[in-house]
């Protein structure tokens, strides 16, 4: 699957190749055709007549990755949005809207148990078989209402603000600065572990920065079986200039 | 019919228990149900169901009960007692409504100018699903059918109806206040809108 | 509550009357009817009213009657008894099938508690784009549109329906249940955070 040979306007070689380029920042994603790569992986995938699910999952993976990459290359402003807040008022409005999705959540559990113990309970919809029927008169209207409305909806919208894009899905790198500091501290620790409670782009951009380490040879990745905890192990000997190898600035 | 004997609700007999079945089968109904209708969904026998008919139509009847049980063309029905006839037309009937709702007001704002048109064309403009907002405003007789799109499947369109011009004082469409600071034509304040709407983004 | 006295229907009592022209009422309504709404459509006394309802909530209870009287969606309406849900369901869909997918529950859940809200406010929280699902909703009725966002341009909000409150047997929305802020690990959250934010300051 990495070995996919890519033929595309701005890039040429193989997909592997592709992702680092991206993540160290020397090929400028908003110029990649995400939508070529898909054809090429499903022209590929056809060539080979079976279907492997393997392969898929990891490219469906990568490339929600970069898809999600390019939406942020996209739209620069988000990131001086961003900036414009302080640490402090930032972490506030991160710690608020994690409350609030976590309620949510909870929200959604609560529902269906609360559907299920009123399943059996029926009711009428709508109106009943003989009754009356309703008349709804409208008093008289002024036509200038109807310009008006539609006036309304010929404004042009406010700017909508990007930012939980920001906050919700943050960069590769941060995975990055993130897992490193991890692994300073302990020698291995489980995936799952670190991304629980993210959204799945989130633990998709971690995965990311996951393969990242890996082709550094900075760690090492293990699975005992498809869906079972991934573990990561710190591969760096003692002495070596471990941190200095991609940062976000290089 | 001695009105005062006191009525047992509740015996251990297992017509009375269908019988509460068959009540709560027809409380629910938004049609007349027959006596095999009954049968099929209590799981029971049509005959048995008919019993159980005639001994609710005893209990629900005319001056002792504000719940009627009627046989009517399609099978049986609730229907309010006559006794309470006038309090159930106060109920329907509503006052007269001083205005529309924002979401009403703008579909039929796009129906009279832009008609005839479909929902997913009056959907674009707004930049939300239409259907229940135009399925009110034709159950209003605010708006109306008018044909499908060109093309085989094509959607249904939708125009304004007689009812629409005389709520607002028009003797015809063309009467409609101008809008040139949107467009010059439909085709124009059509565009224009799908555009705006495209960037409210949703 | 002693299930097997017999009981008396009809009495000569004015609040009898009443109460039968509230089953009248009740019985070819829509939607659950409020008291105060009860009381206009009966022109009589709210208050008689509820003593009225009290009457019929005795004796069209669970076990005793077919039709059961219930309090929901900050009203009163009749449904039928669970006893007879299986015949119900032979016959009826139910008001919304089981199959309300996880992202449907979870946007419903959103509209619930901090609606009216818009559907980029939804995205907002859910982190995914909403629209099929907030359409979906709609068209099942458990949510409708409120308006749209202050401001000229402002997005089309939507709250939840009284059908939501009936689907779900709530009174109102106030007895959804009251959900923590986040809980105990909520400082450890807020120092990873604080700790992104500074480097993304940095």
């Amino acid at each position: 699957m990495r070995e996919l040979e890519l033929d595309l306007d701005a890039f040429e070689g193989p997909f592997d190749l592709l992702l680092t380029l991206v993540l160290k920042e020397e090929l400028e994603l908003a110029e990649v055709d995400v939508a070529e790569i898909v054809v090429t992986f499903c022209e590929r995938l056809a060539e080979r007549g079976q279907l492997d699910l393997e392969a898929c999952g990891e490219f469906l993976v990568l490339v929600a990755a970069l898809l999600e990459l390019k939406a942020r290359g996209l739209f620069p402003d988000e990131d001086a949005e961003l900036s414009d807040l302080e640490p402090e008022e930032a972490a506030e409005e991160l710690a608020r809207r994690l409350a609030e999705y976590r309620r949510a959540k909870e929200a959604a559990e609560w529902l269906p148990a609360r559907l299920e113990g009123e399943g059996d309970r029926f009711f009428r919809l709508g109106p009943a078989p003989l009754a009356p029927r309703v008349e709804r008169r409208l008093a008289p209207q002024e036509p200038e209402s109807l310009a008006a409305a539609l006036r309304a909806l010929a404004v042009e919208p406010p700017a909508v603000s990007l930012a939980h894009m920001g906050l919700r899905f943050p960069p590769v790198s941060q995975f990055l600065e993130r897992f490193r500091s991890v692994l300073q501290r302990r020698r291995v620790f489980d995936l799952d572990a670190e991304v629980e409670g993210m959204s799945r782009i989130e633990q998709a951009v971690a995965f990311l920065a996951l393969l990242e380490l890996r082709r550094a040879g900075e760690a090492s990745l293990e699975q005992a079986a498809p869906f079972a905890p991934i573990r990561v192990r710190r591969l760096a000997e003692e002495g070596r200039p471990e941190w200095t190898g991609i940062a976000r600035s290089a | 019919m001695d009105r005062d004997r006191p009525f047992r609700l509740i015996t251990a007999g297992p017509v009375d228990a269908l019988a509460r079945t068959v009540e709560a089968l027809l409380v629910v109904a938004s049609q007349p149900l027959s006596a095999d209708e009954l049968a099929a969904a209590a799981d029971d026998d049509p005959e048995r169901v008919e019993t159980a008919l005639g001994l609710l139509q005893e209990r629900f009847a005319e001056g002792r009960s504000g719940i009627v049980l009627e046989h009517v063309a399609g099978g049986w029905a609730f229907r309010a007692s006559r006794e309470a006839a006038e309090a159930c037309g106060r109920l329907f009937e509503r006052p007269v409504e001083r205005g529309l709702s924002a979401a009403a007001l703008e579909t039929l704002a796009i129906v009279a100018y832009l008609g005839p048109v479909s929902r997913p064309e009056i959907a674009r403009v707004r930049g939300v699903a239409a259907d229940s907002v135009v399925a009110g405003l034709v159950e209003r007789g605010l708006i109306a059918e008018a044909g499908r799109e060109p093309g085989v499947g094509g959607a249904v369109r939708y125009r304004t109806t007689p009812l629409f011009e005389r709520v607002f004082g028009l003797e015809s469409l063309s009467q409609l206040p101008r809008l040139d600071d949107v467009g010059e034509d439909a085709g124009e304040i059509r565009e224009r809108l799908e555009a705006v709407a495209e960037r409210r983004g949703a």
